[in-house]
């Protein structure tokens, strides 16, 4: 991954993480938004807190949902976030 | 017409139903759902009643999310407008957090589009509650199956 | 709390709101359902859009009626408490005929119930429309089918 | 039937009856709803006219809706009506 992804956190994935917001620049290994989710989660023990179950953490790449094939390019806005309960 | 919005502060009913008829004669049906804050007392604790609700959402995201959820509705129903509000932000039991308001010529479009859209915004829109209770500890609100169910039906 | 009322005048929505709603923090849902008078230009000529509604009912049984058809609905869903305003008596393209409301902890009793009560009301209910066209003639509403069918849903 | 019954009636049934509530007291042979259909469509052309599609006729009798093998008893209320187009 040439240029740094723009990465944003929502309620408790936003408090584990304990930033709304931050700029990172995975590995060219990173491909995918699983591959960025297993890099994360590896990362410290933030990080490793919001990511330990996996299963519940949803994620949007540019403002639409996405899931964990969907494949990253630079400069993607990837969000993680638990299921949504508004209404 | 579509009208999207996502707000701080509360709605007005009367003036989103005027705005929305606007003096039109080609209506027959409006429909229309609030979501109210509940202060549930469902919990053991009398101190686990909620306090407040505090909606937090994707601001870059949520109009965008809205408005293939409300064009969804358009698409499967023949709607003549229809307007979605919704707020975030701390909230008190009793007051307003959603209004859906629909209108159509006939009443089956506007009663099921009504609850299509309320039904989809609780799973496919970014927004996350948080529960606080009286004793000022709190949650994040889980998703819930039924919810799930609710959007499968359509 | 039940509200039931048949009246020749128009009703105020936001006000309805608030008395059925009336502080309490238990509601998590309302479900609204408004009929409006619709100036069918389906007819070929124009001369035959429709000028007025004019509602005729049945005084004394017309209240007792949607009493029961409100208890029936109490009794299949958890309601808090629900509204049905009917107007009677001529009135114009765009003019308020029928407010449906209800209130319940949660959203598919209130949207369920809400849709249940305006079937009904359609077809279980003392009330016949007649329609005024623009050259002056007029016809007394056909029930249709359709509504026989919503009504059986349930 | 030894008392006079209350009949009302409503939308294209009151226009062609030509009055909307009328007291009247049938025979004895008028046990049930449709033995005063029968008698009322012979009484003269306006209820003739009335009762011409008997099957398109709705009854209720003391403001419950009935059907016509309803059995009827002195004072009772009768009102007859189209099916009804409220809502």
């Amino acid at each position: 991954m040439a240029a740094p992804l723009s990465i944003v956190y929502f309620a408790w994935v936003r408090e584990r993480v304990g930033v709304s917001e931050e700029s990172l620049s995975p590995p060219d290994s990173v491909a995918t938004v699983a591959d960025l989710v297993t890099w994360l989660s590896n990362l410290d023990q933030r990080h490793a807190a919001a990511f330990k179950d996996r299963e519940t953490v949803r994620c949007a790449v540019n403002h639409e949902f996405a899931d964990t094939s969907t494949v990253l390019r630079p400069g993607d806005e990837v969000a993680f976030f638990p299921p949504v309960t508004g209404g | 017409m579509t009208t999207i919005s996502v707000q701080t502060e509360d709605f007005d009913v009367a003036a989103e139903i005027g705005r929305l008829t606007n003096g039109r004669t080609d209506i027959g049906g409006l429909g229309c759902f609030i979501g109210v804050v509940r202060e549930d007392t469902s919990h053991e604790s009398p101190e686990r009643a909620i306090r407040a609700l505090t909606l937090e959402h994707y601001p870059s995201m949520t109009v965008r999310a809205i408005e293939r959820i409300t064009a969804e509705a358009e698409r499967r129903w023949d709607l003549i407008g229809c307007t979605v509000i919704h707020r975030v932000g701390r909230m008190l039991p009793g007051e307003n957090i959603v209004l859906v308001l629909t209108a159509a010529a006939h009443r089956q479009a506007a009663l099921d589009a009504t609850a299509f859209l309320i039904d989809w915004l609780k799973t496919k829109a970014p927004f996350w509650k948080r529960e606080e209770f009286q004793n000022g500890e709190g949650v994040w609100v889980e998703a819930k199956d039924t919810d799930d169910a609710a959007t499968a039906r359509w």
